[in-house]
């Protein structure tokens, strides 16, 4: 295999992945939060892959596909909630949602 | 004969019950009759039996008959025993006839009483309780027995409840003969783990085998059980305050009957005090400092029940003497005669009373020889009775327990000493009373009170009470003269048998020197009460030392009682409440704080919740790398 | 035929919740049902063999079989008779409620009957977690009838009987889990004994609360005093029982070994609460307070019994647990019709009672006389069996228990002069009157089988056989 | 190391930079427009990588599905709303945003010293693959047999998501009158 | 290219379920507006009951285990068992789910609940980290939208939290799945095991697969997304979410556990454990202090979730028993409790906390009652399954050598008592609001009637209920 090793890419994985969490975990608007959970995903989809390549077998690939259905899955389902939480005219931001607590 | 017994034991019950059941459907005095009607049948009954023993030989005198198994676990059982003995009959005719007498004297005496009703149920109670102690055929029986005394006793001193004095009595009197049976049951216990039974036959002979310890401990045991009913030292100040009830209840109880069931349990239990000396002579010393203390004491007493009460201590204190030293006939005679005069002695104070409108003092009395005549000739039988001169009943009696105690070497010249004194007081005492209520010119009270001179005696119940005993108190004592004739001890010899026999120069000796003893204390009185020849000394001190009655109440208030009640309350106020009952409060609040800290962290904040996801996975992840 | 008694008052309980009864008709029939339960139960004594020691009317029904449990059922000659005394108190109860009148008669006297079968249950259990669940059963009623119909304090009062009780039985369902596991079965007939005193220590827990003994009667005073009568005496009179039971048939014939090793502690814990619970009950202030106190001192003595180790205390237990069942359940009633009276209890405002009143005074008296143990009653044969019994272990113990039969004169005589006697209190009016027949139609019959049982403790005592379960 | 390696080495290095680079602009624009044009080369950067990891059917995948069609919703939507300034570690508390970047440098950390450890040994090996690995023809292949309930049960998840889409969306139309 | 062979019998309660769905979502558009409610919870009710009685026939008929589909879903007892139980739970949020939602979606809806069961049934059996990832992803997001469904404000925020905290998790989750995949280069769970590459690598993943399944169980630390959702979401949904979701999620991590990494049971037992501790203090002690009903229930999940890892700690065919058979009644006991709480929600108009209980129980003695039931099954009385759920699980971990796990669940029972009792106190000893007239709520009385049956009927029909749990325990590789 030309180029680096599987660890490299792995690595950057990893990175993805951390990056991704770091942003669910400082932004406050869903939008962003939504593409930070986007980023986790390519993240984990980029380890599969790797993974796939190292072992030569499909099944990482396959696996990584259907994860890109469920992200788009998650997006769509995301921002139809933001769409209407918006024309109902909430706070687009996580911290104000707190009527549920205690 | 037996059958007899189960009649005399079941007949008081059975009216007690049915007073009891009938509520008002019985009118008070047929409550009356029918209790005098069972007492009296009781007696019958108890007089068939003591005939048709009489009739046996006198190794065949006692029967044993057994109802029914009482109370039994594991190989331990009691029944319903009933021992029919010549010391049983005796105290069987003894209970049940003053009973009848002192029953029905109520009659007239209680007439009128809104509650005469229960005032019969509690005696016919009571008469049973005290024929169930002196029938049993065991300990756990007579234990019973004895307690029941004790509740009948609490009923009828509490009976006019709505006096806070007589409820006070009543309870004290209850629970110091709590403590004695407290000490008595522990003495059963024992008598159980060592000997297996509690049946008075086994376990007697079981006893000589027994350790000398255990011996000692057994009989202690008891003599706190008779101690406290007998009213001795040092469990004895509840008898004087026990005269709140009714008078013929002190009559009854306080003086005939159950009082001297400490001296009957002593006697009976002869076995296992002669096993244990050293009780033995307790037991004779106890009865000694009892009959000088109770005599001084009475000397500067004013309420008349409670000079004849200190008096009966004193006359228990010569049985118990009697007993200690083994001259159980002479105990047990003299417990006989006492029973009359002692009872004559109450039944006559109680138509002074009477007349008096209930007025128990003697300084408010006086005179009272000329209004009340035949009432007075009663009281005077019974004074001398008491003082011991011939040939009153007392005379025979309290004489042959003095030359028993001279004979019985050791100790016994210095309790013959003590009890020779307490002869002497005894006169004086018995007098000064006679002299102050009967003596002199009536009071303004008096005459206020009493109308019609020389119309005493109001009721013919009360009358044949008062006539029978005294005739009693006279002729009792004829029964026996230890100098001449012994057919008490002859009767009781095949239960127990006397431990010291007097010479005939003792008891004549004893005789004339307890008799001029006797008249002295007389004279004495006479001279300081009535002639006024002698100044009553005052000695302030021994006054008050007396009139305190030696600071018994106060200290046992200040040992027992105040420790227990301020337990009660700094355990109230500073365990219970707070500890035991707030400690689950407390815990709950805790909890309930930690909940509402756990609560809080959940913000709403949703960052927060994954941040908890994150930092969670990472803390497992590096514990699981750290671990690998 | 055991099953039977467990049966009948549980579908009485459904009759009543189920059918639209009327007031009257609801407490009817739930008095009737507990009536006829009595009779069920003498039926039962009619066909058992008093001489016989072991278990009998055994009855078994594999429940899951995998942890080896079992529905199985019987009595023991003593448990017959803490049955017995069940069925009698809670058929007076019932129709002391009855009488007095409870609002939602239906769900009242639906739990009434409910919480009977499920007494009835503990007391013939042969199965651990039968036993549990009959156990826990109890509780659910309890919580309701105290919560529901009690006094004003009654929610905290029922807060704390259920922390507490819940407490000690889940640490005794974490000890029948260890205990059924280890002898492979939870059938109490099959397994054998344990020597854990951990386990040992779990079980006592729970019938340490439910007893109550000293220092864990922290539920008592709250309970007797906010609940209704009949239930302050149901609680007293036979929920305590159940710790009779599980002490007996479980802590000490399981684990003879932990239960000898630590007698020493259980009676001094049950000597101080007897001696503790005698001398509060001298100070509480009210009627209730001294029956509960007294409650307190007489489970002590019981468990005292229990832990003696010899036939004369542990048949005298049973003994006293039978006579303090009836006796509690008179006084706690008697509390409630003088409370209905007077509208307090309070001591310093009653008294003079006696005066007008014979048949209260009697009644009173009476029960009284055989709280406070006087010889010759019930009570009294039930404490002289313990006392006797613990000698042998120690002097001492029966010293503690002679002196606390002296303390428990001194209060039983203040609760009844407090009441009777003295000059009439503040509420003592024209107003109060005397027991009313339906009354004396509920109490006569339970003095009724003191004074029998005063007369013959041997019925029981003699034919309890409590000490051979432990051979 | 030849050249063809040295040439996939700097396509790599830029590839994830970019990757990496973009990542970071994504959680760190204020402005949420910014930050889906920042996916986008995300997206496309990772493209590149599965490219180098022979993964063609599935870069092409990332390029038209996500990129072309997810990314471009999310733009629909912002552009709907409006974009609203939403500065990063702003908002709750301080100990909140440390704990954060602990948190998720600690994940991160701790993920790459897994692989670093484990990188001279299994992870250095990758398998020879054959002519075709990650084409359209296996991919196929693997989705129509192997994986058949996974290619179901992506449909049906994207089925769902389009009926919420639909519910969500059209529901407050209908508030709104 | 081969066409794998399809057990279709196997997944016969799935395709039920979608096909419910999909009828219901059809009628959406082509049934007339007056009669799309009657038939979309008819149609799916039939599709609740029918799936019921495939996975009751699968059960019957998987004696012997097998793969589904190249070994992606597993055919055996333990899913049948876990469908069965998530069939039932569904049918009874249906009835509760009548007059649900109050909008248009009607058809949707009920669509979308068919749907997520139908993911749960499916993850139930799922035995491959793509299937499991997918399964979870598949009715996760059906209960996003339906939490949202209604409209309502708490039912958005509920859905926008739900959905970003579930999204995270899964994201765990699936990089978990990938280090695992880079260990072992396998996917299939059994191949996972197999392959004895208990690296740190495989820790490592497992780490994360256990923070993604723990999420789903609603276990502590992982749990704080519950209260908000329950409380938020729509009472039916709740009670449906509370029972099957914590089923197929318990039941998968079982499964996952123990067939995919028997090499480190070691560190997963000690994990779960510590979970269990975690959830059981922080689900009870944050109960107390609730008012909310459906909060309260919802840490009350919190806490049954710490005693249902109590059995998956233990590790053992005893545990797996205790697990499914607890399942049982917990499930009912849920639906139970939410759908009383949903009937008194209708009633007052207004979400309901301790106060609106009041008096309940004398106004509505059948719901009183039932939720009574309920409070005592969850805290483990006896007279309830929830006794004989406790104990076996209890006993498992006492068998595994656990006692301190007893203790602690012991203690744990004792303090949940104090609410569970607390919302018994506000039924029966409180004066409520002067109550109306109840409407009639036929539906909702079945469930609970059906959920009342169960939880007393599995106390006392023990045997047969634990000889199915185990037959499905015998299943897993322990």
């Amino acid at each position: 295999m030309l180029g680096p090793e599987i660890a490299w890419y792995l690595s950057v994985a990893a990175f993805l992945f951390g990056i991704g969490s770091l942003g669910v975990l400082v932004r406050r608007s869903p939008l962003i939060v939504l593409l930070s959970l986007e980023i986790m995903l390519n993240g984990a989809n980029l380890a599969l892959i790797g993974c796939s390549r190292l072992y030569g077998g499909g099944d990482g690939q396959i696996f990584a596909l259907a994860v890109m259905a469920v992200a788009a899955s998650e997006v769509v389902v995301g921002l139809g909630l933001i769409v209407a939480m918006a024309r109902r005219g909430l706070a687009l931001d996580v911290d104000r949602l707190t009527t549920l607590r205690g | 004969m037996i059958t007899a017994a189960w009649i005399a034991l079941a007949a008081p019950l059975a009216a007690a019950v049915a007073i009891t059941l009938a509520g008002t459907s019985i009118s008070r005095r047929g409550a009356g009759y029918l209790a005098t009607g069972a007492v009296g049948a009781s007696f019958v009954a108890a007089a068939v039996a003591f005939v048709a023993m009489w009739g046996r030989d006198a190794e065949e005198r006692a029967v044993l008959s057994t109802g029914w198994t009482w109370l039994s676990a594991g190989d331990f059982s009691v029944g319903v025993t009933l021992l029919i003995d010549p010391l049983s009959a005796m105290e069987m005719l003894i209970v049940s006839g003053v009973g009848a007498l002192i029953v029905g004297y109520s009659l007239g005496y209680m007439d009128g009483e809104r509650e005469e009703r229960r005032f019969f149920a509690y005696m016919a109670l009571f008469v049973f309780s005290m024929l169930l102690l002196v029938m049993t055929g065991n300990f756990l029986l007579l234990l019973v027995g004895w307690g029941l005394v004790g509740l009948s006793s609490y009923l009828l001193i509490g009976f006019w409840h709505e006096r806070p004095t007589a409820v006070a009595a009543a309870k004290k009197a209850f629970v110091m003969n709590a403590v004695g049976d407290a000490t008595m049951a522990l003495a059963l216990f024992l008598l159980i783990w060592k000997t297996g039974t509690l049946d008075f036959g086994t376990a007697f002979a079981r006893v000589d085998d027994l350790s000398p310890t255990v011996q000692t401990l057994i009989a202690l045991g008891l003599l706190g059980g008779a101690v406290a009913k007998s009213a001795q030292l040092p469990l004895h100040t509840w008898l004087p305050d026990a005269m709140e009830g009714p008078t013929p209840v002190s009559a009854l109880i306080h003086a005939a009957t159950m009082v001297t069931a400490g001296v009957y349990l002593v006697v009976r239990a002869h076995a296992v005090f002669e096993a244990a000396p050293e009780v033995q002579a307790l037991t004779a010393w106890l009865g000694a400092a009892t009959l000088l203390l109770a005599g001084l004491v009475a000397l500067v007493q004013t309420n008349v029940k409670r000079v004849i009460a200190y008096s009966t201590m004193s006359q228990i204190g010569y049985m118990f003497l009697a007993a200690g030293i083994g001259a159980y006939a002479s105990s047990m005679f003299h417990l006989m005669t006492h029973a009359f005069f002692k009872a004559l002695l109450f039944l006559a104070a109680g138509i002074v009373i009477h007349a008096l409108a209930g007025e128990e003092d003697m300084r408010r009395m006086g005179g009272l020889r000329r209004l009340l005549p035949r009432t007075w000739w009663a009281f005077l039988i019974g004074a001398l009775a008491l003082s011991g001169l011939p040939p009153f009943a007392g005379f025979f009696s309290k004489d042959s327990i003095l030359a028993a105690t001279w004979a019985s070497g050791g100790d016994g010249l210095a309790l013959y000493a003590i009890a020779l004194a307490g002869v002497f007081l005894t006169a004086l005492y018995t007098f000064r009373m006679v002299f102050i209520v009967w003596g002199g010119e009536p009071s303004a009270f008096v005459r206020e009170h009493v109308h019609v001179p020389g119309r005493d005696l109001v009721g013919i119940s009360m009358a044949i009470a008062v006539g029978t005993l005294a005739v009693l108190a006279v002729v009792g004592g004829w029964v026996q003269w230890a100098i001449l004739y012994t057919p008490v001890e002859t009767w009781l010899h095949p239960v127990v048998e006397d431990l010291v026999r007097p010479t005939v120069a003792e008891d004549v000796i004893t005789s004339v020197l307890a008799s001029l003893l006797s008249l002295a204390g007389i004279w004495l009185a006479w001279a300081m009460y009535s002639a006024k020849r002698v100044r009553v000394p005052e000695a302030p001190a021994l006054r008050s030392l007396l009139e305190r009655k030696f600071w018994f109440d106060e200290a046992y208030d200040a040992v027992f009682y105040r420790p227990a009640a301020a337990l009660a309350r700094v355990w109230t106020r500073w365990v219970e409440e707070p500890l035991i009952g707030g400690s689950i409060a407390g815990v709950a609040l805790g909890t309930r704080e930690l909940g509402r800290g756990v609560a809080a962290a959940q913000t709403g904040f949703l960052r927060t919740y994954v941040l908890a996801i994150a930092a969670g996975a990472a803390l497992l992840f590096l514990v699981y790398l750290a671990a690998r | 035929m055991t099953t039977a008694l467990i049966l009948l008052p549980l579908g009485g309980a459904l009759l009543v919740w189920l059918l639209p009864w009327s007031r009257f008709w609801a407490g009817s029939v739930a008095v009737l049902v507990a009536l006829v339960e009595v009779g069920l139960w003498v039926q039962v004594v009619l066909g058992f063999d008093l001489s016989d020691p072991g278990l009998q009317l055994e009855q078994r029904q594999e429940w899951f079989s995998d942890l080896g449990v079992s529905y199985h059922v019987g009595f023991y000659a003593w448990s017959l008779w803490l049955a017995g005394a069940a069925v009698v108190v809670m058929a007076a109860a019932t129709a002391y409620a009855f009488w007095a009148g409870r609002e939602r008669p239906r769900a009242y006297f639906g739990l009434m009957l409910f919480l009977t079968g499920a007494i009835v249950g503990v007391f013939v259990a042969q199965d651990l977690l039968v036993f549990y669940a009959f156990f826990e059963a109890m509780l659910i009623p309890l919580y309701v009838l105290v919560g529901v119909w009690g006094g004003a304090g009654r929610v905290g009062a029922t807060l704390k009987f259920v922390i507490y009780t819940m407490a000690g039985s889940l640490l005794m369902l974490a000890a029948i889990v260890v205990f059924g596991l280890q002898q492979g079965t939870f059938d109490l007939v099959e397994s054998g004994t344990s020597g854990s005193t951990w386990l040992f220590l779990g079980f006592l827990a729970a019938f340490a609360v439910k007893a109550p003994l000293f220092p864990l009667h922290g539920w008592l005073p709250d309970a007797y005093r906010e609940s209704s009568p009949e239930v302050a005496a149901v609680l007293s009179g036979i929920v305590s029982k159940a710790a009779v039971f599980g002490l007996l048939r479980i802590a000490i014939a399981k684990f003879p070994e932990p239960a000898s090793d630590l007698r020493v502690l259980v009676l001094a814990l049950a000597a101080a609460g007897l001696v503790y619970g005698s001398l509060v009950a001298f100070r509480a202030p009210d009627l209730r307070g001294i029956v509960a106190y007294s409650s307190l001192a007489q489970m002590s003595l019981i468990t005292i019994g229990l832990f003696s180790g010899t036939a004369l205390g542990l048949d005298g237990a049973i003994l006293l647990s039978v006579s303090h069942a009836l006796v509690s359940t008179t006084l706690f009633l008697l509390a409630g019709g003088i409370e209905r009276r007077a509208d307090t209890g309070e001591l310093a405002l009653l008294g003079g009672m006696a005066r007008g009143r014979p048949a209260l005074a009697t009644v009173l008296l009476t029960a009284g006389m055989v709280a406070l143990a006087v010889p010759g009653s019930s009570a009294f044969a039930g404490e002289f069996l313990i006392l006797a019994g613990v000698f042998d272990v120690g002097w001492w113990w029966s010293a503690i228990g002679a002196g606390a039969i002296v303390l428990a004169a001194m209060y039983v005589l203040r609760l009844i002069s407090a009441v009777l006697h003295d000059a009439p209190g503040p509420r003592t009016n024209e107003a109060v009157l005397d027991l009313r027949p339906a009354e004396l139609g509920i109490l006569l019959p339970l003095l009724g089988l003191l004074v029998v049982l005063s007369f013959w403790p041997d019925a029981i005592s003699g034919h309890s056989f409590a000490f051979e379960l432990l051979q | 190391m030849d050249a063809g390696n040295i040439l996939v080495w700097i396509v790599w290095f830029v590839a994830a930079f970019a990757c990496l680079g973009s990542a970071i602009a994504v959680i760190t624009f204020t402005n949420p427009f910014y930050s889906a044009l920042s996916l986008i080369a995300n997206l496309g950067s990772l493209a590149v990588l599965y490219l180098l990891l022979s993964a063609e059917f599935v870069a092409a995948a990332q390029v038209l599905v996500y990129a072309g069609a997810v990314v471009v919703m999310f733009l629909f939507v912002i552009a709907y709303l409006g974009g609203r300034a939403d500065v990063p570690w702003a908002g709750g508390p301080t100990w909140q945003a440390v704990a954060a970047a602990t948190a998720s440098a600690a994940l991160l950390l701790e993920i790459v010293v897994v692989i670093a450890l484990k990188a001279g040994d299994r992870l250095s090996d990758p398998a020879t693959v054959r002519e075709g690995f990650g084409g359209p023809q296996q991919i196929g292949r693997l989705f129509l047999s192997d994986h058949l309930l996974a290619f179901e049960i992506t449909s049906i998840v994207l089925l769902v998501a389009a009926v919420g889409g639909v519910i969500l969306g059209a529901h407050s139309r209908e508030r709104a009158d | 290219m081969t066409t794998p062979q399809i057990d279709w019998f196997a997944l016969s309660p799935i395709l039920a379920l979608l096909s419910s769905g999909s009828l219901a979502l059809l009628g959406a558009v082509l049934v007339p507006a007056g009669w799309r409610r009657p038939f979309a919870f008819g149609v799916t009710g039939i599709g609740f009951a029918t799936a019921f009685g495939f996975a009751a026939a699968v059960f019957r008929e998987s004696e012997q285990a097998g793969g589904i589909v190249a070994d992606a879903m597993r055919r055996d007892r333990w899913y049948a068992l876990a469908a069965v139980i998530v069939c039932g739970a569904g049918f009874l949020a249906t009835l509760v789910s009548w007059r649900e939602p109050e909008s248009e979606h009607v058809g949707e809806y009920y669509a979308l609940l068919s749907v997520a069961a139908a993911g749960m049934v499916f993850l139930a059996g799922a035995s491959n980290l793509m299937t499991i990832f997918l399964g979870l992803e598949w009715f996760s997001i059906a209960l996003y939208i339906l939490c949202a469904v209604g409209g309502a404000a708490a039912g958005l925020e509920a859905g926008l939290k739900y959905l970003i905290i579930g999204s995270f998790g899964s994201a765990i989750l699936l990089f978990g799945s990938a280090l695992v995949y880079g260990a072992t280069g396998e996917l299939q769970l059994e191949a996972i095991g197999a392959t004895a590459a208990g690296d740190r690598l495989t820790v490592a993943g497992l780490a994360l697969i256990l923070v993604g399944l723990g999420f789903k169980a609603s276990a502590a630390p992982f749990h704080m997304w519950t209260p908000d959702v329950y409380q938020g979401a729509p009472t039916p949904v709740t009670a449906f979410m509370s029972a099957a979701t914590k089923t197929v999620a318990l039941v998968l991590a079982y499964r996952v556990l123990v067939t995919a990494f028997p090499q480190e049971e070691g560190f997963w037992t000690a994990t779960i454990a510590a979970l269990a501790v975690a959830s059981l203090a922080i689900g009870n002690l944050a109960a107390l202090v609730q008012r909310d009903v459906k909060r309260l229930l919802a840490y009350s999940s919190v806490s049954h979730a710490g005693f249902m890892l109590i059995p998956l700690a233990a590790a053992s065919p005893l545990g797996g028993r205790a697990l499914l058979f607890y399942l049982i009644p917990y499930s009912a006991m849920s639906i139970g409790a939410f759908a009383v709480v949903a009937a008194r929600e209708r009633e007052l108009g207004r979400p309901v906390d301790l106060d609106g209980l009041a008096g309940m129980g004398w106004e509505r003695p059948f719901l009183g009652v039932a939720l009574w039931v309920f409070m005592l099954g969850f805290a483990g009385l006896p007279l309830t399954g929830g006794f004989v759920g406790k104990l076996y699980a209890f006993s498992a971990a006492y068998d595994a050598g656990m006692l301190w796990l007893v203790i602690v669940g012991v203690v744990a029972t004792a303090v949940s008592l104090y609410y569970y009792l607390g919302v018994v106190r506000a039924l029966y000893m409180r004066v409520g609001p002067a109550g109306g007239s109840s409407p009639r709520e036929p539906m909702v009385h079945a469930a609970v009637a059906g959920a009342l049956a169960v939880t007393v009927g599995s106390f006392f029909g023990v045997q047969p209920l634990i000889e199915l749990a185990r037959d499905a325990a015998a299943t897993l590789p322990f």
